[in-house]
């Protein structure tokens, strides 16, 4: 089990600061969960702990490790997997290709055998389709590819943003199932979402972000009740 | 006899510890060819030929003159030519010139050497156009036309008892000339052409040509262009089987053409102007010079007459002096020079009429004189069938 | 009524998935239409239809009375259709002057004659634009018109932002579609910008607006009308107020319980 | 046209374009992963064959005469150097300029060549000349009316081909292939796979400059001479069968080399004047970008340039 | 208006001219080694500082106080060096080259620069010009004024054949269409002997008005002037008519109407601009230049032959504007000082002088990537912007 400090993060993307001192903590072992709308610094978060984005201030550790001004793949090695948004999967690679690409940092066959069968398992409909062009699925098919592949590399810490982003409720309620039973495994999970109430509803503690900065943070039970959450969204 | 050896040996021993002489005024000459490119395998076996021949002439005691080589590059591009033959036609420290090995740079660059009064020997291109399509003083040709080549190597193949001929020649100008007068006196001494193929001169694979070839099965395939083609397609004929004589111009006549194919140059036929290097004694101590001097590339076919053309203009400098006008009348007035390459008369349009065609074959590796063949005592057969 | 835009079915499909499904949506003249709806719910991509960018597999546009179903960018341009982009989509190695008179295009004179040898005419009409320019900067910011000569590129986002709506703005169009115009702004800025937006409706009451915004605050303050968008489909459609207390509305932002 | 006749065009054909397909195969997978086109590769294939020969002269001067050890150790000999300076030439020359317009990387890599045409027309002895090229396949031959088949050039057609097999089959099947069509499907969510990019790049550029490589001795073999000119149309021609093809598609690049191969062809025995062939060819290039604006196999625009 | 304008200083730029042009005369005249070796780093220390802020500044400053002052006195400077050069037929010829290949840059730079549409067959085009000049000089009785009228305008005609492909496609796909012209024009012209195959033609000398340029102009006894003076003079003449013409397209809503299509396409489309008019405008206008340079040239060198007119050299054209700055009209003219005299003046070191060539492009690549001179804002006209 592993966690995730961010510290005093501020991150500059495209000119504009879209990250100003951002602090956070994911705790090993829980689902912490980020909340806020379209355009408040989500998704330059996560693209910060990649190590996509490099911030200009701040900290990001996991456990001992310092990310900052590490190459995303050195990141990655660490135990870290991201399940991006919009899903990214290959389109031009069958669904087993875009699974064996997420066990890429894993080395032995056995491992990744294992952890296959354990994705089919989860999602049979993958199973079914293993041979199946990823880019020619439905968007469904596709998240559940992406969360998937994401699963492969049997990360200690997974990172996922905006995995209802297009999807049905059912699709949602079953891929957050799913995320909820991966942190029972064992996994810190650090998520990213606009879709509050369910977020919460499997989510540990949660922040709320709204134009680059921390507005609201807490245990998940406290933070539905908090009104800077409506308002992170309906102003 | 005793005093051209005399010289020569002291010539060498000078070579070996130049000395510089201060009393002689410094005379520029020009040497321009290809130097960089696809032709400049050529281009720097003339340049180091021209440089030999200076080199010989300043280590010569005898000399009134010390001569200074600027080597120039015309790319084998007209509009470059153009421009570096301004660049030496207008420098008036330059009495005179040996230029070119493109015909169609010699033939963008006349005017030039007309308009500043540059007196020049063209040592390498072989257009017949050159020296014959304007009558401008300054023009000398000493290697002779492909017009001369091609009489006599269609009547002497004729008499081989050959009759059906295919043609290939690049679409270069050099290509297209040997064609068209090759095919002309092949016509009028009762050769039958099955074929003309025009490929380009940058042109790898010859496979579907020389099947249509094979397909037509002629005696002997004529190869208008230069070694790297010639290459190529007499290695491409074993690979389809195509079991014709081959028979080139002098543009196949080089060490890289023997080199580049090993026993399968063996029966090339080709001809080339001038008298055989060999069989003068200026020729052979031309060739011990050069390779002495370690050059990095070989004279190949026009060094010969790159080297000779230095001689020629040195000797006319030496008789007259370094003055473009005289040089030009002494250039223009030569008759009977004995030069590496034979004797050396310009007719009216300053052409030598170079007396003698070499017919020549490869033979163990090396290209030899017809006449000395084992091909011509019947005892080897040009292709076996 | 007095209808400006009228859509009907308008339906849009990539590969499989259908990303606009059936939408109608009607505008009248000097109207504010909010659009809203979460992430990928096809707001944009019927931004993208009505300027002729997405071919429609299916539904017919209206505007200003005249069939334009299936017309080029460039038509629905003449016909007085202009936007913003969510991403800025300024030019950014142009100065801000160029980047308006982008925008302005409809009012530069092409001719070659015009404007490679009548340069004295060509001064006239450009300093008349420069000054049009500096104007309606001004309108946005009193500092804005200092920029005028300034690389896109140089400018903070809340600056881009207006420039953009100047941009499209300054061609005089009839319906003004600005994409989440406060997308990377502090929340001084979002509020700055909407202060702009109401002061341009003040100032062109014939303008029609369709805003895609995710600050809810802004689509309160500046719009007529609402309409909800949610997997390609409108799902509600009304004032704010009643648009934000529908279930179907909370559920597609906040999710079921 | 008689059988035979027939028979030896397409074999003929077959054989050139199994040598335009290796070369355009780089192409494509260069600009599969780095979205560039690194016009230096004709050259590569030209030093490629200079050092399988120099690798022979430098065995046959140590004593060694077995032909298939030469053939082996020559064209391995070609095929690592390459690799190796191809993986130097995307590290210092074309990475670098990643961020630049990417006509920037065309006129980069075009300087690269001629720095390698030059580098072997100087320096290489008597480089300026064509160069005899060993022949160390068995020569034995079927004649069969006027087809000829030698078995040199069956053995030449079928390296060629299971080197591209090879390639393929390394594309798809393997981990590194699965890392390289991750880096040229989505080079971001490649990185997050824990996919090194820039490492990708490298044996990318190694693994088509290995190939090109294999092109120059193949080449050399079936022409039994190189030159330092050889590269330069054979650049522009895997170039054209690469972008005819549809950039970044394996299977268009091979489409791509034979309907080149096959062109010329044509072009050669329908013409009277043969050298038609290459405007003729070349015309029906424009004609084809005309109806597919993105190749035969569409598979990505490219968006830069 | 809060702002104070203070006349800038005329003189940094009223220096540098005179300067220019005795560069130009030592550079043109330079033999030896060291003195090219020299003359060779000064010109790229001054360049790279032109670049620079606070020099290219203080020019830009300089320029803007009196444009029409220095770009006369820019004029006469050229005009100077070539009357200080008079009786030097080779200097002369290295100039009139220059102006005419910068000539075909600015085209070029019309093309890619602004339109983005790329060109290697800028040397067909070029070709194009010269053939038409030839054939037409030695066939008909046309005023040649007429003649490189229609040079540039047969340029441009034979260019919109390949309008429709080039629209269709883009990237290296367009890239490709431009290649394979390039090289079938080549291969046509010499495997075809109408146009007198690969021997090339013979072109006969301008005459303009009955003066014959190829005529030296004759003072009086003693005072021979080269017949080069009138080419070099007529090609500064066509490039400072090119150089105003593309100035002014670009500082007019028709580059702004390029460079928006160029940059976004999507929006400028959104915004009403009609693309493929705007590429095919570029297109034809560029090669039309092109066009009318290779007709110039061809009569100065009295000579055209496909080999001239090759895939490497288009390359080099395009070599040229992207060395110089792509967009900058200005910066063709040292770029192909650059491209076009410095392997000539590196003929010293003959066979080497390629490699040499192509390893400092490769440089200039790497550590100036937009150029020696690159593009700044359009200024519509000199006093436009700030101070």
């Amino acid at each position: 089990m592993i966690d995730l400090r961010v510290h005093e993060l501020t991150t500059a993307y495209d000119r504009a600061d879209v990250l100003h001192g951002v602090s956070l903590h994911a705790r090993a072992g829980e689902i912490t969960c980020i909340l806020g709308s379209n355009g408040a610094g989500k998704s330059t978060l996560i693209r910060s702990v990649l190590g996509l984005t490099p911030p200009r201030h701040g900290s990001i550790r996991l456990g001992d490790e310092e990310l900052t001004g590490r190459p995303t793949h050195r990141i990655v090695a660490l135990g870290l997997a991201c399940i991006p948004e919009g899903r990214k999967v290959f389109p031009r690679m069958s669904v087993r290709e875009n699974l064996l690409a997420g066990a890429y940092r894993v080395r032995a066959r056995d491992d990744i055998r294992d952890s296959l069968e354990q994705v089919f398992r989860t999602f049979p409909r993958l199973k079914e389709r293993a041979e199946q062009l990823a880019g020619t699925m439905s968007g469904g098919e596709q998240a559940m590819l992406s969360i998937g592949r994401g699963l492969m590399s049997r990360p200690k810490m997974l990172v996922i943003d905006e995995p209802s982003l297009g999807l049905s409720p059912l699709f949602v309620k079953e891929n957050f199932n799913v995320i909820r039973r991966v942190n029972d495994g064992g996994v810190s999970v650090l998520l990213v979402e606009q879709n509050v109430k369910q977020t919460l509803a499997i989510s540990h503690r949660g922040y709320v972000l709204a134009q680059g900065r921390v507005v609201a943070q807490g245990d998940a039970d406290v933070l539905r009740e908090n009104p800077e959450v409506r308002r992170a969204y309906f102003g | 006899m005793f005093a051209r050896a005399l010289r020569s040996i002291l010539a060498a021993a000078v070579l070996l510890f130049p000395v510089t002489s201060y009393a002689k005024d410094t005379v520029k000459l020009v040497f321009i060819g290809p130097l960089t490119g696809g032709n400049s395998s050529n281009g720097l076996g003339g340049r180091n030929s021209t440089e030999l021949a200076v080199k010989v002439r300043n280590a010569d005691a005898k000399a009134r003159y010390r001569y200074e080589l600027v080597a120039l590059d015309d790319e084998c591009k007209p509009n470059i030519g153009v421009q570096v033959a301004t660049k030496a036609a207008t420098d008036r420290s330059i009495v005179a010139g040996i230029t070119h090995y493109c015909s169609t740079v010699a033939m963008a660059t006349v005017d030039v050497y007309h308009k500043f009064g540059l007196p020049v020997v063209v040592w390498g291109a072989v257009l017949p156009d050159v020296t014959y399509a304007q009558n401008y003083r300054e023009i000398h040709r000493i290697n002779g036309t492909m017009i001369n080549q091609n009489e006599t190597a269609a009547k002497f193949m004729v008499a081989q008892g050959y009759r059906r001929w295919a043609i290939i020649h690049d679409t270069t100008d050099y290509g297209k000339g040997h064609n068209k007068y090759f095919s002309q006196y092949l016509t009028r001494n009762g050769g039958q052409i099955l074929g003309t193929f025009g490929v380009t001169a940058d042109q790898q694979d010859f496979s579907a040509e020389l099947t249509k070839i094979k397909d037509l099965g002629p005696d002997v395939i004529y190869f208008g262009g230069t070694t790297p083609l010639g290459v190529r397609i007499r290695t491409q004929m074993d690979k389809l089987g195509v079991k014709a004589v081959f028979q080139g111009t002098s543009g196949i006549v080089s060490d890289a053409y023997v080199d580049g194919l090993g026993k399968q140059a063996e029966g090339t036929v080709a001809f080339r102007e001038g008298a055989p290097l060999e069989r003068l004694p200026g020729g052979r101590r031309f060739m011990e010079q050069y390779a002495a001097q370690k050059y990095n590339d070989p004279p190949e076919a026009y060094g010969p007459f790159a080297y000779a053309a230095a001689n020629l203009v040195m000797d006319a400098i030496e008789r007259v002096g370094p003055d473009r006008r005289k040089v030009r009348s002494a250039l223009n007035a030569t008759k009977d020079h004995q030069s590496i390459v034979g004797t050396v008369t310009f007719d009216d349009h300053r052409q030598n009429a170079v007396p003698l065609i070499t017919k020549l074959v490869v033979q163990d590796g090396k290209w030899i004189v017809w006449e000395d063949s084992d091909f011509a005592t019947g005892k080897r057969k040009l292709v076996s069938r | 009524m007095n209808v400006l835009l009228d859509c009907r079915g308008l339906t849009v499909r990539f590969g499989g998935l259908t990303a606009l499904n059936g939408l109608d949506l009607t505008l009248k003249h000097g109207e504010t239409l909010g659009l809203i709806g979460p992430n990928g719910s096809g707001k944009t991509t019927f931004f993208n239809a009505l300027t002729g960018l997405y071919r429609l597999v299916a539904g017919r546009v209206r505007f200003g009375g005249r069939e334009m179903t299936g017309a080029s960018p460039q038509d629905l341009y003449d016909a007085g259709i202009a936007r913003t982009f969510q991403r800025s989509r300024l030019c950014l190695t142009l100065s801000v002057f160029d980047n308006l008179m982008i925008g302005n295009h409809r009012r530069l004179s092409r001719g070659l004659a015009f404007n490679l040898l009548r340069r004295r005419a060509f001064e006239q009409e450009l300093r008349e634009h420069q000054a049009r320019s500096r104007m309606l900067l001004e309108t946005f910011h009193p500092s804005l018109p200092d920029r005028l000569y300034d690389p896109a590129g140089e400018l903070g986002m809340i600056d881009r932002r207006r420039v953009e709506v100047c941009r499209a703005l300054i061609g005089e169009p009839r319906l003004l579609l600005l994409d989440e115009p406060s997308a990377g702004m502090t929340h001084e800025e979002t509020h700055e910008l909407m202060e702009d937006i109401l002061a341009t409706r003040a100032r062109q009451p014939g303008l029609s607006i369709i805003l895609i915004e995710h600050e809810m605050g802004v689509i309160e303050r500046v719009s007529d009308r609402c309409a909800v968008l949610n997997f390609g489909e409108k799902i509600c459609e009304g004032s704010y107020a009643s648009v934000v207390a529908d279930a179907r509305v909370q559920e597609a932002y906040l999710g079921s319980e | 046209m008689d059988a035979g006749l027939l028979g030896q065009y397409i074999f003929n054909g077959l054989m050139l374009g199994i040598i335009y397909a290796m070369v355009a195969v780089g192409f494509t997978l260069f600009f599969g992963v780095l979205d560039v086109i690194k016009f230096s590769h004709g050259d590569v294939l030209t030093v490629g064959a200079f050092v399988g020969l120099a690798t022979y002269h430098g065995l046959d001067a140590l004593g060694v005469t077995s032909a298939p050890v030469l053939a082996l150790s020559l064209t391995l000999a070609a095929m690592l150097a390459m690799g190796a300076l191809g993986a130097l030439m995307a590290r210092w020359i074309v990475l670098p300029l990643r961020n630049a317009p990417a006509i920037n990387v065309l006129l980069i890599t075009l300087m690269a060549g001629t720095v390698l045409r030059e580098l072997i027309r100087l320096f290489y002895p008597a480089g300026a000349n064509p160069k005899p090229f060993p022949r160390l396949l068995p020569t034995d031959s079927l004649t069969m009316g006027s087809f000829t088949l030698r078995l040199d050039n069956v053995i030449l057609l079928s390296v060629g081909a299971a080197a591209i097999v090879g390639v393929h089959l390394l594309i798809t099947r393997s981990r590194l292939g699965l890392a390289i069509r991750a880096a040229a499907q989505d080079s971001e969510t490649a990185r997050i796979m824990g996919i090194n990019f820039q490492m990708v790049v490298l044996v990318t550029f190694a693994l088509g400059s290995a190939l090109a490589a294999l092109a120059g001795v193949t080449a050399g073999l079936y022409y039994s001479e190189i030159n330092f000119g050889m590269g330069l149309l054979l650049g522009v021609i895997g170039f054209s069968a690469a972008v005819v093809g549809g950039l970044g598609n394996l299977y268009g690049a091979v489409l791509g080399g034979f309907l080149f191969a096959a062109l010329q062809t044509l072009g050669a025995v329908w013409f009277s004047v043969p050298a038609y062939k290459d405007v003729f060819a070349f015309a029906l290039v424009i004609l084809i970008m005309a109806w597919r604006p993105t190749g035969l196999i569409a598979e990505k625009t490219a968006e830069r340039v | 208006m809060r702002k104070i304008f203070r006349p800038a200083p005329v003189w940094p730029a009223l220096l540098l001219l005179p300067l220019l042009g005795g560069y130009g005369y030592v550079f043109l005249h330079a033999e030896a080694q060291w003195q090219v070796a020299i003359l060779a780093l000064a010109g790229v220390a001054a360049i790279l500082a032109a670049g620079s802020r606070r020099v290219g500044a203080a020019l830009d400053r300089s320029w803007r106080a009196a444009p029409s002052l220095l770009g006369w006195l820019a004029f006469v400077v050229a005009a100077a060096l070539i009357y200080v050069l008079r009786e030097d037929h080779f200097a002369l010829l290295m100039v009139a080259t220059v102006l005419l290949y910068a000539l075909v840059c600015l085209g070029l730079n019309v093309q890619f620069g602004y339109a983005g549409v790329l060109n290697f067959a800028g040397a067909a085009f070029f070709g194009i010009g010269g053939y038409t000049a030839a054939v037409l000089a030695a066939h008909t009785a046309l005023p040649h004024l007429v003649i490189l009228a229609s040079a540039g305008l047969l340029s441009g005609v034979v260019g919109s054949l390949l309008v429709l492909p080039l629209l269709r496609t883009r990237g290296h796909y367009a890239a490709l269409i431009t290649i394979a012209f390039a090289i079938l024009f080549r291969t046509f012209l010499e495997v075809n002997d109408l146009l007198g195959g690969p021997q090339g033609l013979k072109v006969p000398g301008l005459a303009i008005l009955g003066w014959s340029f190829n005529d030296s102009i004759v003072v009086d006894a003693d005072t021979e002037f080269s017949f080069y003076v009138a080419y070099a003079g007529f090609s500064l003449v066509l490039f400072t008519i090119g150089l105003i013409l593309v100035w002014r397209l670009e500082r007019s809503w028709l580059g702004l109407s390029l460079d928006a299509v160029r940059i976004d396409e999507t929006a400028a489309s959104v915004f009403g601009f009609q693309v493929a008019r705007w590429k095919i405008l570029a297109f034809s206008l560029g090669n039309v230049l092109a066009g009318v340079a290779g007709a110039v040239y061809g009569m100065m060198t009295g000579f055209v032959a496909p080999a001239s007119f090759t895939l490497a050299e288009s390359l080099i054209f395009v070599s040229i504007v992207i060395l110089g700055g792509l967009g900058n009209p200005a910066a063709v003219l040292p770029a192909t000082v650059l491209v076009v005299v410095l392997p000539e003046k590196l003929q010293f070191i003959q066979e080497y002088r390629y490699l040499l060539f192509s390893a400092i492009v490769i440089l200039i690549l790497l550590f100036k990537p937009a150029g020696l001179l690159p593009r700044s804002l359009r200024r519509y006209f000199p006093s436009w912007g700030k101070a």
